[in-house]
């Protein structure tokens, strides 16, 4: 039922940008997230989006209607809050209906029959005679989701829901949600600062900096072609490692080894960056970029071909599934996901095997991706998004 | 509680200076001051003359004053509360106090029996004063009035008013504060006692009296009020009386002698004159008097006694008697300053001045009525005349109200004497 | 009403033209409209006191009368110099001054003592505390006047402080606040071993600033507003508090003078140094108290 | 989860509690256990007490008069209790809604808390007097007769009128601290539902305020019982016809008038009663209604 | 230099049991790491080795000295709090020497000398003379952590010490700590409620629930051979997949599957179940434990051998270095984790592989691990180490 379109949005605060301009399209029935670092201006947006802020510029366009300068109650979205904001002396059916009531757009009747439905789906029905201080934080959470569905809302504004739940109770309210999307479809914008999160919820994913959008894209492309600099050691943990290196016919070369980029002969590639498309020229300075999972124990595949390179290694950190590597290739610092129970210490020396498809380039000066060694015809780039928005 | 008994508490002094506590604010106050300092330079005995407000806070400051032993030298106490201070028994008649030769007999007749208990001068008569009527002259002519032939009954009072009000000359006839004096006033010049034992001279009084004069006399004020001839200023409220005369608000105003110095300052705009109280019916037995008197108290040691003697011989002198009738409208309390004034001509000049004194000598002072109520719960009984003036007025039943009144003070008479 | 409203809204929209400025909600002009017509209703006595204290005499009987007189410095100059209402100030500023230190230091000993010590029938001590809420001066002034006669403190600054000094109130605000130090500060001090001295002068105090202004402003109205305690137990000039003495400005009352535009000359100088210590300290006064349950 | 308590001296505790507690006994307990003592006595200034058992209680019990004066004590505390707290409320709200212009209103709401209660009773006798007064005039115009000292009701309503007006600002204080502690997010809920002003007010903020709301109406109600002295005192002497006659009023002119301490100490003990009785009910009544009790 | 052992500790309060009785040896030096759900008595634990709490039975020993009744401050140690506990009125430099010069233990050059240091290590001399409003969280967190080593406690006791900040920060913390304790060689005790951070930082992992220990072990050896049910499910992300079957003949029967274990002819176990062990009877029920990553597509790798079991997949999560499957195996929802980019769609039906070297069986009732098709003679039960202690 709704997209939602934003021009050019500008949010000022006294002596600070929050919102730097940001161009944006929603997809009617999407879920998507915003994930950034603390500051980056996330709230600010999804606040802008709910009416809670007024705009410095720009503008916010609802199913082809300006809703720029439209109160809140006229805008119809429901927001879920990280503290989940329920009142604290009602309880959890006074909760969920008291913002019906005051709309005084649901009978009673509908009002009942809704709060049932929304009670089976979100399994609270035993919770709607409770007050908050009565119920665990997921279990707020659940009634606050609640109060946001009864609603049937245009849309679903979300700000770091989960933030403040456990580990364990994150992650199965994680699924949750996304189960939730999955039978409603309403469109959901979700803000979060946890890239897991972001990946595993968001049917595309924006990630924000400084107040301006750095990528635009699905989760496993924001993964795999990152824009630039920011959004690849943004998303995924362990971090991607970066290696200064220089290129020299087709070849990075580092200090301590000397890798050849596949498919660079065409001296220009169409990475998902949209601001014009950066030569990979010869003698130029760059950050190589690749992931800890796409560096791996030449021991451990026999099979695979390619080169290798040293590293020394200086810490290891059993993660369960797999034993990550604090390293030294040279003078730089490496990880490398190795498998768990590896017998490998600190100090030891490994020879090292990579994934060849796998390997990004990036402007040491701009950040801007240049090279991703394989391509990916899907790949959106945010000037993209940002024309089709217009 | 309870203070101890009799004199022989010792009480300490307030200050190395000779205090005085009273009651004389503005003007009036400036002119003690000045006879204070007059003092002073005259004695070389350095005296503090310490505003308290109101004859009502002189009164509880000294009654918790003789409790708490800081006691000041002398103390000006409303007639009204004459007997409730003497029950104390904490204070030294002035007659042992003033210095041998001072002549007693000075005193206008009328004064010093008032002020007399057992033969003894027991306080130092100074500021004493009657209630009469001011008017204002202007309106009075602009309404077609004589001024100066001014309502002297309350059936006067009445068609005055009522003419002054109808032709819209002023919004109220008359007014005058709600304060126990104006009811002993008429009492007095009906010549009806107010309470059994002559008004407590003769013993313990028991009875609130209501004679038919008093019926008629809350007859005529509930009627004023009610046809908005009468306004009432509130309780105890003497300023805010005055300023509905000055403001020119009611033409008529029953108020004290005291006020005559300040009323003429005040009357800006209109010619202010000043007639007799008006009497319920055509008897005039006479007035009640009012003011205060000066008490020492006993039990302050004894090197004090003779400068409070000097200050109180000073403050009767003629000289002196003479400026405080000329700074105030109390009128000369010894027979030689009223002979000095007469010489002088003072009052065919200042007829205003001499209204009061005429009332005065003009009463029969023999008259038991004519002597203000000595009652040992004064205050009490006064709150209670006063409250219940309101209720009268505001009353359906006028009799039942006047009845609650008596038996009410009634009853505190009885709390205090039983 | 409802049409000026949204009419003004259009004119502020219209001059506006983008959205460059901040968006006026449409309840806005409203809320202050209400706003400015009950800030009216508040400020007019002070204002109707503010105009008479600079007339002559100060009877005002119009919304005409409302303009400022020519008197002021007269009326003000009388009242300080003549009838010496500044002795009365200085008296009331040296008994609030007295009231509001011993309140604080003994109400921050008792509260430190609630919260920290961990001691049995604390709780009891502290309703025993509460409880003289109940106990204002005018239940007991009669026995405490004795008892003031008896301890010779009548007429003396000791006599309108001393009994002021334990303050269910403050304690309980300063207790309240004590509850909101996060725990873990109060215990990272236990694991370094800090005393109660130590812990009250470096921890406490600096911590509950806001709070200690914010009491020590409604410790000192109160205490600079007592009338009737200091009416009872005072009664020489000298020792007379302002509060008491305003009514010595009323002029010769038996004598019907009643000078209202000194008395409001005197009522607007007793005014003062509370209203400039809660313009001073605003600050603290709105933001520091809260009340949680318990 | 974690505790305060971290010291465990009693004798440190002992001293810290030693000052309140010693002026609350000498100067709290002590006085109030004299009073109850002289009320089975006859005492006045300069008289020997006389042990007269019952009888001042008595006397109370049948006088319709005081009971007419507790009836009228207790209504005049719902009054100004509910007024106070409404309209504080109320003014609260508004300029917590408001973005411009806070701190002005805030500071021109609360003055007249600063303001001492006498003063601020003659500025209203000055605004209101039946026939001077500024308002009057205004007022009668509108077809109301301003006759309050002669009209009971209309004494009342002015009495009651003033007490709020000087109450408003120390509640306002604690009010708007409390309004600004609930968490924005709630306020921006209620908003994205439509909840708008008075219901916000009413379903939102009122019962997360509880807390404080119920320490303002202890407190108001103590300042009812016994702060209002100086209004009745200064504009009606408790008339017209008892009509403003509280029990403090009451009290003060037995004790301080008319000097029947023994009378006047049964009066305190039934103040302190009659005071004591609606706190408990307010406490029973609060705890059922406060959200936090369940 | 510090050891520290806890005798069958216990705390209740009014109602609760908070800690039922813990028998736990800290070894010198050692980073341990206590985890488990909220309100497991993960924090009442730390409080009582800080003194914060009393014992309310049991006793605790450091170095062979009784300290169960000694004051907090006498036992030197220095906590962090998970909300900093700064001292907001100080500044850095004033927090951090606040509590040693009560302590009086050391002169003034010292302090000078200690703050310096501790400075320099964890790269704050910039810090202290801000006061902590003007510090980020993590700039917080670092004078916290200044606070407690300059004191040179004889054991760092921290409570959730980085859960209050944001995703990326607590990484880059974590290393940090990890750093410190390596340089500092402090006994450390952290206590923490998410795996991840558990497993990375401890060199010996407490798992806790309902006030009791479930396991003590090293990371990935709880990780591999899990007590019970309870730290299998609670270790590892996403958690292990749990599976109702039938032991038959040494073969785990499904509805949907039949698995032979491996090595499962001895009839017993050396599992990791202290308790005594529990014997595999043929006919008996019991829960297959198997964790996602030990399942793939059969697909991903054809030279694989074994088995494999028919899945429909229901959810697709990319997680960027991997691809979460949610499907269901007859009747029992199992997560699989495939290789990114892999082109499955829910609704689609899979065939799945596993690594018959990580079966484990859990008792139904009880919860306890009864076998590991693999063993592990370095695996040490909760009874032996309690039994060291001793
Ligand atoms: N009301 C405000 N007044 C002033 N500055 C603000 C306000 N709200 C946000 N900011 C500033 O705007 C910037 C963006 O804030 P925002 O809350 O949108 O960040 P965020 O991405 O949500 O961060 P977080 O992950 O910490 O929630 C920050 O620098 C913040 O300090
Ligand atoms: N002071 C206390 N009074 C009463 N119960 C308490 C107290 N402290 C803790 N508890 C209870 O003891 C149990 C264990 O609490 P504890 O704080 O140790 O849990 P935790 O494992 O640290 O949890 P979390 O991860 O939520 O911090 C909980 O049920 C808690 O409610
Ligand atoms: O005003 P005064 O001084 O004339 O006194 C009047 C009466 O005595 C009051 O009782
Ligand atoms: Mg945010
Ligand atoms: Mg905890």
């Amino acid at each position: 039922m709704t997209t939602v379109t934003l021009h050019d949005l500008r949010k000022e605060f006294d002596d600070v940008v929050a919102v730097n301009g940001i161009d944006l399209e929603i997809v009617d029935g999407e879920f998507l997230v915003i994930v950034g670092p603390s500051g980056c201006g996330k709230s600010t947006t999804l606040r802008l989006l709910a009416g809670l802020e007024d705009a410095t510029g720009g503008e916010i366009v609802m199913d082809g209607r300006d809703v720029t300068a439209v109160e809140p109650k006229d805008r119809n979205v429901a927001m879920v809050f990280q503290n989940y904001a329920l009142y604290p002396h009602m309880t959890g059916r006074r909760n969920i209906t008291f913002g019906m009531k005051s709309s005084g757009d649901f009978t009673d009747e509908a009002i009942d029959r809704r709060v049932g439905e929304a009670a089976e789906t979100l399994d609270i029905a035993d919770l709607l005679d409770r007050k908050p201080q009565a119920m665990s934080g997921g279990e707020r959470q659940r009634v606050a989701l609640g109060r946001a569905i009864v609603r049937d809302p245009d849309a679903f504004l979300m700000d770091e829901p989960l933030s403040n739940l456990d580990a364990k109770l994150r992650i199965q309210m994680r699924a949750e949600l996304a189960q939730l999307h999955t039978s409603l479809g309403t469109t959901t914008v979700y803000v979060t600062h946890d890239q897991t999160e972001a990946m595993t919820l968001g049917e595309r994913v924006v990630v924000m900096n400084d107040g301006r959008i750095m990528q635009v894209d699905e989760p496993q492309t924001l993964y795999d072609f990152p824009a630039n600099r920011f959004v690849a050691e943004f998303i995924g943990d362990p971090a991607m490692n970066m290696l200064p290196v220089d290129i020299e016919n087709g070849t990075a070369v580092h200090d301590a080894f000397a890798i050849p980029l596949p498919n660079a002969d065409g001296g220009l590639r169409n990475g998902a960056n949209g601001d014009g498309d950066v030569p990979i020229r010869d003698g130029r300075r760059a950050v190589l970029g690749v992931r800890p999972e796409d560096l791996y124990l030449a021991t451990e595949r026999p099979d695979a071909s390619g080169e290798t390179l040293a590293a020394t290694v200086d810490v290891t950190e059993p993660l369960g599934d797999s034993l990550l590597l604090h390293c030294s290739i040279g003078e730089s610092p490496c990880k490398i996901q190795a498998k768990p129970r590896s017998d490998i210490r600190p100090g030891d020396t490994v020879s090292i095997a990579y994934d060849p498809a796998r390997l990004h380039c990036f402007d040491p000066e701009s950040g801007d991706a240049f090279y991703h060694s394989e391509s990916d015809a899907s790949s959106e780039s945010v000037a993209a998004a940002a024309d089709q928005g217009r | 509680l309870g203070g101890g008994s009799g004199g022989e508490t010792e009480f300490s002094p307030i200050a190395e200076e000779l205090t005085v506590w009273h009651a004389m604010g503005g003007t009036n106050g400036e002119t003690l001051d000045q006879i204070g300092s007059d003092f002073e330079e005259e004695a070389g005995q350095a005296v503090n003359m310490e505003f308290q407000d109101s004859y009502e806070n002189v009164l509880t400051n000294t009654l918790s004053a003789f409790d708490s032993g800081n006691v000041s030298d002398m103390l000006q106490v409303d007639s009204l509360f004459a007997q409730q201070v003497l029950d104390t028994d904490q204070v030294r008649p002035v007659e042992e106090v003033l210095p041998d030769d001072f002549d007693s007999g000075v005193f206008l007749d009328n004064v010093a029996e008032f002020f007399t208990v057992d033969g003894e001068l027991a306080s130092l008569p100074f500021n004493n004063s009657n209630a009469i009527m001011y008017i204002n002259r202007d309106a009075f002519e602009e309404a077609g009035l004589d001024p100066d032939d001014p309502p002297q009954t309350l059936a006067e009072v009445r068609s005055a008013s009522e003419q002054l009000v109808d032709q819209d000359v002023t919004q109220f006839g008359i007014t005058w504060p709600n304060h126990v004096w104006f009811v002993e006033t008429w009492y007095g010049f009906e010549g009806e006692l107010m309470t059994d034992a002559e008004n407590g001279h003769a013993g313990e009084p028991s009875e609130f009296r209501t004679p038919d004069a008093a019926y008629d006399m809350f007859e005529w004020w509930k009627g004023m009020a009610e046809d908005d001839l009468y306004t009432n200023p509130g309780i105890e409220a003497w300023g805010e009386a005055t300023s509905l005369f000055t403001e020119q608000e009611s033409a008529m105003l029953l108020t004290s002698t005291a006020s005559v110095a300040g009323l003429i300052a005040d009357s800006e705009g209109f010619e202010v004159g000043a007639a007799p109280y008006p009497s319920i019916s055509d008897t005039r037995v006479g007035p009640v008097i009012g003011g205060a008197s000066f008490y020492v108290p006993g039990g302050l040691p004894e090197s004090r006694y003779e400068d409070i003697g000097q200050l109180l011989q000073y403050m009767s002198e003629p000289e002196v008697q003479t400026q405080w009738h000329k700074g105030s409208g109390y009128y000369p309390i010894t027979q030689p300053s009223v002979d000095s004034l007469r010489e002088e001509g003072w009052f065919e000049e200042n007829p205003m001045y001499g209204v009061a004194l005429d009332q005065l000598q003009s009463g029969d002072a023999s008259d038991p009525a004519t002597k203000r109520a000595l009652l040992g719960p004064a205050r009490n009984v006064q709150t209670v005349i006063q409250d219940k003036s309101v209720d009268i007025l505001n009353a359906d039943d006028m009799d039942a109200e006047i009845e609650a009144l008596k038996t009410e003070v009634e009853d505190v008479l009885d709390g205090y004497y039983n | 009403m409802v049409e000026v409203l949204q009419y003004a809204k259009r004119r502020v929209d219209a001059l506006r033209g983008d959205h460059e400025a901040r968006r006026i909600h449409e309840d806005d002009l409203g809320t202050h409209f209400q706003l400015l017509i009950l800030v009216v209703a508040v400020v007019f006595p002070i204002a109707v006191a503010l105009a008479v204290s600079t007339k002559q005499t100060g009877v005002i009987t119009g919304v005409g009368d409302l303009l400022p007189g020519s008197y002021a410095v007269e009326n003000y100059r009388e009242v300080l110099v003549d009838y010496r209402f500044g002795r009365f100030m200085w008296n009331s500023l040296a008994m609030s001054v007295v009231i509001v230190v011993g309140k604080l230091a003994i109400s921050v000993f008792a509260a430190m003592a609630i919260v920290y010590y961990r001691v049995p029938y604390k709780d009891l001590v502290f309703l025993f505390i509460l409880f003289t809420l109940l106990l204002p001066v005018p239940v007991r002034f009669i026995p405490l006047f004795q008892l003031m006669n008896d301890l010779g403190w009548s007429n003396t600054i000791l006599a309108i402080t001393v009994p002021y000094l334990a303050s269910a109130t403050t304690v309980f605000i300063l207790r309240q606040h004590f509850l909101s130090i996060p725990t873990s500060i109060v215990e990272t001090a236990k694991l370094d071993g800090v005393g109660p001295l130590k812990f009250m002068l470096f921890v406490l105090l600096p911590m509950s600033k806001g709070v200690l202004v914010g009491v020590s402003i409604i410790m000192f109205v109160y205490a600079w507003n007592q009338y009737l305690w200091p009416l009872i137990i005072i009664d020489s000039e000298a020792n007379q508090v302002a509060q008491v003495g305003l009514q010595l400005l009323q002029g010769d009352v038996q004598g019907g003078q009643l000078s209202w535009s000194l008395v409001m000359a005197g009522s607007t100088l007793t005014l003062l140094p509370p209203l400039l210590l809660m313009i001073v300290f605003r600050k603290p006064l709105l933001e520091t108290f809260s009340i949680q349950q318990k | 989860m974690s505790t305060r308590e971290i010291f465990d001296s009693r004798i440190e505790s002992a001293l810290l509690l030693l000052p309140t507690l010693l002026v609350s006994v000498v100067f709290l307990y002590y006085p109030t256990a004299l009073a109850f003592r002289t009320s089975f006595f006859d005492s006045s200034f300069g008289r020997a007490e006389v042990f007269v058992g019952l009888e001042n209680y008595v006397g109370l019990v049948t006088s319709s008069g005081y009971h007419r004066s507790i009836v009228i004590s207790v209504v005049f505390a719902a009054v100004v209790v509910v007024g106070v707290v409404v309209v504080s409320l109320y003014l609260t709200f508004l300029i917590h809604e408001v973005d411009t212009g806070q701190g002005l209103y805030l500071i021109s709401v609360i003055w007249p808390y600063a303001l001492p209660p006498a003063v601020g009773a003659l500025v209203f006798l000055f605004i209101t007097h039946p026939t001077l007064g500024v308002l009057t005039g205004p007022i009668e115009s509108l077809g109301v007769e301003v006759d309050w000292f002669n009209n009971g009701s209309q004494a009342f309503v002015v009495v009651a009128l003033a007490a709020i007006w000087k109450q408003i600002g120390y509640n306002v204080i604690f009010m708007i601290a409390a309004m600004n502690n609930v968490p924005d997010t709630l306020t921006e809920t209620a908003e994205l539902d439509g909840v708008g002003g008075l219901r916000r007010l009413v379903s939102v903020y009122v019962p997360i305020m509880t807390p404080t709301i119920f320490f303002l109406v202890v407190i108001n109600t103590i300042y009812a019982f016994f702060g209002t002295f100086a209004f009745v005192d200064l504009l009606t002497s408790g008339g017209p016809s008892n009509a403003t006659n509280i029990l403090i009023f009451n009290l003060y002119q037995e004790g301080f008038s008319f000097f029947n301490f023994g009378v006047a100490s049964a009066k305190s003990v039934v103040l302190f009663v009659v005071v004591g009785v609606l706190m408990f009910v307010q406490f029973r009544i609060t705890d059922r209604y406060s959200y936090y009790g369940g």
